[in-house]
């Protein structure tokens, strides 16, 4: 299916228009909103369902040797993302060193939302994919951090701050990654069966509650853009679009020999491509706390995200189907 | 008349992601207690923020009241400085009477 | 159906027995309580739902020219209602102008969960409903705010207040109406396909989540009662059993001619003879702040909203049985 | 199916390792946490559900002379048990009478999501039980408060404090009696008619939604025992691990003669050696403010609840295999 | 300048259970008013606790705030103190100012 | 010792349907910022309140609490007394030190 067709059709996708909705909601000063704990639970519920899912097909289909070189090609992006998106945020604007590296750290890092809805694009072409990308993406989550903050401090004029290991706990602790990755290991350990069980909770209702969810992040995001816009200088929000597509194409050929199905592919390239927002900004503001938020969340939530979800989704599809087996 | 005595109220809204780092120093600073409450939404100089809808700790802040006795209080103080002053956050102190003294 | 059988019915339904529990719970003064951000959440998914199934269920059948005479009908009832609210209370009782305007706004206007009640009896009956009457509902909410306000300040003891344009913004951007109009374009733009895609999500479990949305309302309503109910006097407590009755009637006699289906019916003169208890109160707070919510809020969701919920549905529903075709 | 097999499928099951996550990751001290207005409502939620279907099982099966016995024994047990318990601590420990006497009103008193696991493990063997064992478990939640009162005023170091009919008015409406209660007659009004109406949202996701709180009981749980071991001295935390047995060995005695069937007498069992968390802990902080809750809630929560939950839910299947008809 | 009146405002943090029980107190001792404002997570004599998570009452705290005449805040502290004494909490009071002096 | 300064702590009790209103009052009253606390429960001369299980902003009060300096206090006071006047809520003043001056 061309780029053209799939963008076409994801345009028209009740995740995108409830996600659209919520941006017009919000910059429209709407006072429509989720509370708080919700969206926190609405979080935690597709990283259990993503996670579980992942480890029961894992289960099922088993460990392949590729397994490892995929997740290899994920850790090596996570790492090297960073020092790109520094190397261009440095010389293209005049972000400060400790905003270049916080921007950059997001980019290498995942946003588990963009890769949730990467899945459902996929499935909804009626296609598979290796169960263990779940655990790629959740171990791709913080290398850009460190990297992030090797240049940061390799820079100079970012003082050394908290220790390293302490913040290193904080940030392989977070969340996130406890949930994507014990979600992930229980449904491999209970397998089909266990999935089976909880299907009722964790697949049927799973594309509706997104749809909630991206409501949501629009709602966030529309606010984020009303705050955050006059932040973005022309150069920055150039990044925030072309950041996404330059590691995907880095994606591409990292897994091009790899054979990975073309949903995988996918998905891979979508991880590469996505920047986090929720783990990387908690952390960010620990280890370079004298990087402003209002510009790496306004980029990554409010320029980044949605660009994914609207077109990146369906050109990193169509990539793949080009690269993938 | 109910005999009061006098204590210090510090009340910090710093950014809940650094909130752990202040509770560990308030605890090394051998403060008695602290209350932390929630917020909802705020303005500063680093511009206005909601909580709502947000599925993440980055952006949001948290509300810490600290009782302590007038003699602890520039101890505490220079702890939670030395977290704020990094962060995004206010520290004020006031006047409190408390019944029970030596609770504090 | 007669309408005795139907009430019959409608009293053992688990909905109707869920708002008793809450009621009960309230008036014994248990603690037992549904936390604030569940209950809008719940709100929230009951008008993305209901909207999704109306606009998808519009893509379906298409627009029919009834469409726009309905809807017309909807929002002059909207308008008219409260000219009689104020009339009657301003000479049965000796509410102030302001407390008479705020209380004939939300007979005026409509209440949601009342309409989404009505939708499940209507499909309880095997009878379907035409899904515009979503768009409708939320057309209706507003222009009764309008005259009331315009009737408070006429009556001169009522300051101007606010700028009317700042209110129409808010009142018109309020969440219930984004959430019930986006929805309802959403499932209009992805029709039937969009709605399987979400259907485990709004549709299978939607009864249930509306029992412990109503066990919530019971149990917000009978504080209300314990807190209100020496607000009202006889005549006010007439005012809140009686008004939806008028309210049905006149509804009936509009959509006579129009030849809405029996679902349709009962669903339109619901509309009419619900209270609104959301969208109104926080309008009046700002519009009207000299009104005593102790009195509206009672009124609708203390007194009107149960006794629609176990009499008036039943009973608008026999009476759409005779206009319906 | 012998306790051995019984106990290794019970601890692959989804619900106890996501139990185990959150003990995990709240003693790593992640920051993964739900909400406190999602615990209450899962918590809501589990209640409603067990309740309704427990009512419906009741009208679909009707009332047997059974019942009657099962239900004296059940009050008879949470009367009984506080003492047993008061005896042992008071000797073997050197817990004052506040302290010995709420730590074993919460072993005469019920966990109810100890007894939903355990319904859940009963379904997995294939096996029904007696719907009205729900009703017996609401019943079966406050006597042992009764007890606990009684026996620390008779030690006469505490003082009388308030007077008990507000206590027992507190009690008697709490939340999850309230709730219990009226949902099991609200599936027995409503009956199987009811029941199927409100099962996709009662009965396809609960174990999924079940496997949501048992990780946050691990993450409260954890977060307990990091907090609270210390206050449990040996004798303390041998009652927490003997007790359920003790109590076990009761209820299979008490049970016996009764016929019931193998489920339900494993329920009632289970019952009998579950330890309330969220009932008795509230109403201990009024009516004896001087015990201290860092050794009831780590006890029950933190010993008790994941000893039954691995272990004692098996051996009292176990045990009602020989008991049960 | 605006004209202010001086008041007393009451801070009581209490565990959750005892909250009705300090309320019906406190309008028995006919303050004419008080807020109830969530409380996260606090540490105290009792130790530490965190609300996240939690199913039921026990283990949480609430604060209450109440805003009374100096005149009858000798009232107040001794309802609240009559509470408070027994359970887990703690109770502050500090000088306020309004400017409606008859609302309170 | 900590130098501090004398600023005013105004902690506004508000309707919430009235919040944004205030907001945009203070914005335009040039304050430096604000936090709003989320408020459960509470009773005043409009009666008593619950925010549990409310699906509406109507009936739930919040809480505004805004650190200004004593120069710019009346300017924002009467600010929040024209909101606050009109609607069911209260406004109260008192006196804190803070370490950054120049912050408020
Ligand atoms: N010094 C303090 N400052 C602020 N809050 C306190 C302080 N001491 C106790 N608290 C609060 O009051 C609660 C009960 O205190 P306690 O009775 O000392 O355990 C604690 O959990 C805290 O939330
Ligand atoms: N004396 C008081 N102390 C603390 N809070 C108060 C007091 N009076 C009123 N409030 C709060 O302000 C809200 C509105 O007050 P009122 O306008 O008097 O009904 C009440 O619901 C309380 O939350
Ligand atoms: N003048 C103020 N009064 C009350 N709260 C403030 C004030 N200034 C800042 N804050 C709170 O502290 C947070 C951080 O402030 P800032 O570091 O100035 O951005 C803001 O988001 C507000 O919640
Ligand atoms: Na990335
Ligand atoms: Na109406
Ligand atoms: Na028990």
């Amino acid at each position: 299916m061309s780029f053209l067709d799939l963008a076409a059709q994801n345009l028209v996708s009740p995740m995108v228009l409830f996600f659209a909705l919520g941006l017009a909601a919000a910059l429209a000063r709407s006072d429509l909103a989720v509370p708080e704990a919700v969206a926190k639970t609405l979080a935690l519920y597709l990283m259990l369902a993503i996670g579980f899912k992942g480890g029961a097909e894992v289960a099922a289909s088993g460990l392949s040797a590729r397994m490892g070189a995929v997740t290899l090609a994920g850790v090596a992006l996570s790492f090297l993302i960073p020092v790109l998106g520094y190397a261009y945020l440095r010389a293209a604007s005049r972000l400060p060193a400790a905003d270049a590296a916080a921007v950059s750290a997001h980019y290498g890092s995942i946003s588990i939302v963009t890769f949730v809805a990467a899945t459902e694009t996929v499935r909804g072409q009626g296609l598979g994919f290796e169960g263990y990308l779940v655990a790629v993406a959740a171990l791709m989550e913080t290398p850009a951090i460190l990297s992030a903050l090797y240049l940061a401090r390799r820079s100079g004029d970012v003082p050394a701050g908290e220790g390293m290991g302490a913040l290193l706990r904080e940030v392989g602790l977070n969340a996130s990654v406890v949930m994507l990755v014990g979600s992930f290991l229980i449904g491999w350990a209970t397998g089909p069966k266990g999935l089976a069980m909880i299907a009722p909770f964790i697949i049927d209702p799973f594309r509706g509650v997104l749809c909630l969810f991206l409501l949501d992040m629009g709602l966030v995001a529309g606010r984020g853009m009303r705050e955050g816009a006059r932040h973005l200088k022309p150069p920055v929000l150039a990044f925030g679009l072309g950041m996404p597509l330059v590691s995907a194409a880095l994606a591409t050929l990292a897994i091009w020999p790899m054979g990975l199905s073309v949903g995988g592919a996918a998905l891979f390239i979508t991880l590469a491509a996505s920047a986090s927002y929720i783990a990387v900004p908690a952390a960010m503001r620990l280890a370079l706390p004298q990087a402003r938020p209002a510009i790496y969340l306004t980029l990554s939530l409010g320029v980044t995200f949605p660009f994914n979800l609207a077109l990146g989704i369906p050109l990193y599809l169509a990539l793949a189907a080009r690269v993938g087996t | 008349m109910v005999q009061t005595h006098l204590k210090k109220r510090v009340e910090i809204v710093l950014e809940a992601p650094a909130l752990r780092r202040l509770i560990d120093r308030l605890d090394a600073a051998a403060v008695t207690g602290y209350t932390v409450v929630p917020v909802l939404a705020g303005r500063g100089h680093e511009g206005s923020w909601r909580g709502e809808g947000l599925a993440g700790d980055a952006g949001r802040m948290v509300m810490v009241v600290c009782i302590t006795d007038p003699a602890k209080v520039d101890a505490v103080l220079e702890t939670a400085y030395a977290v704020v002053s990094r962060q995004i956050g206010i520290v004020t102190v006031s006047d409190v009477q408390v019944i029970r003294a030596e609770h504090f």
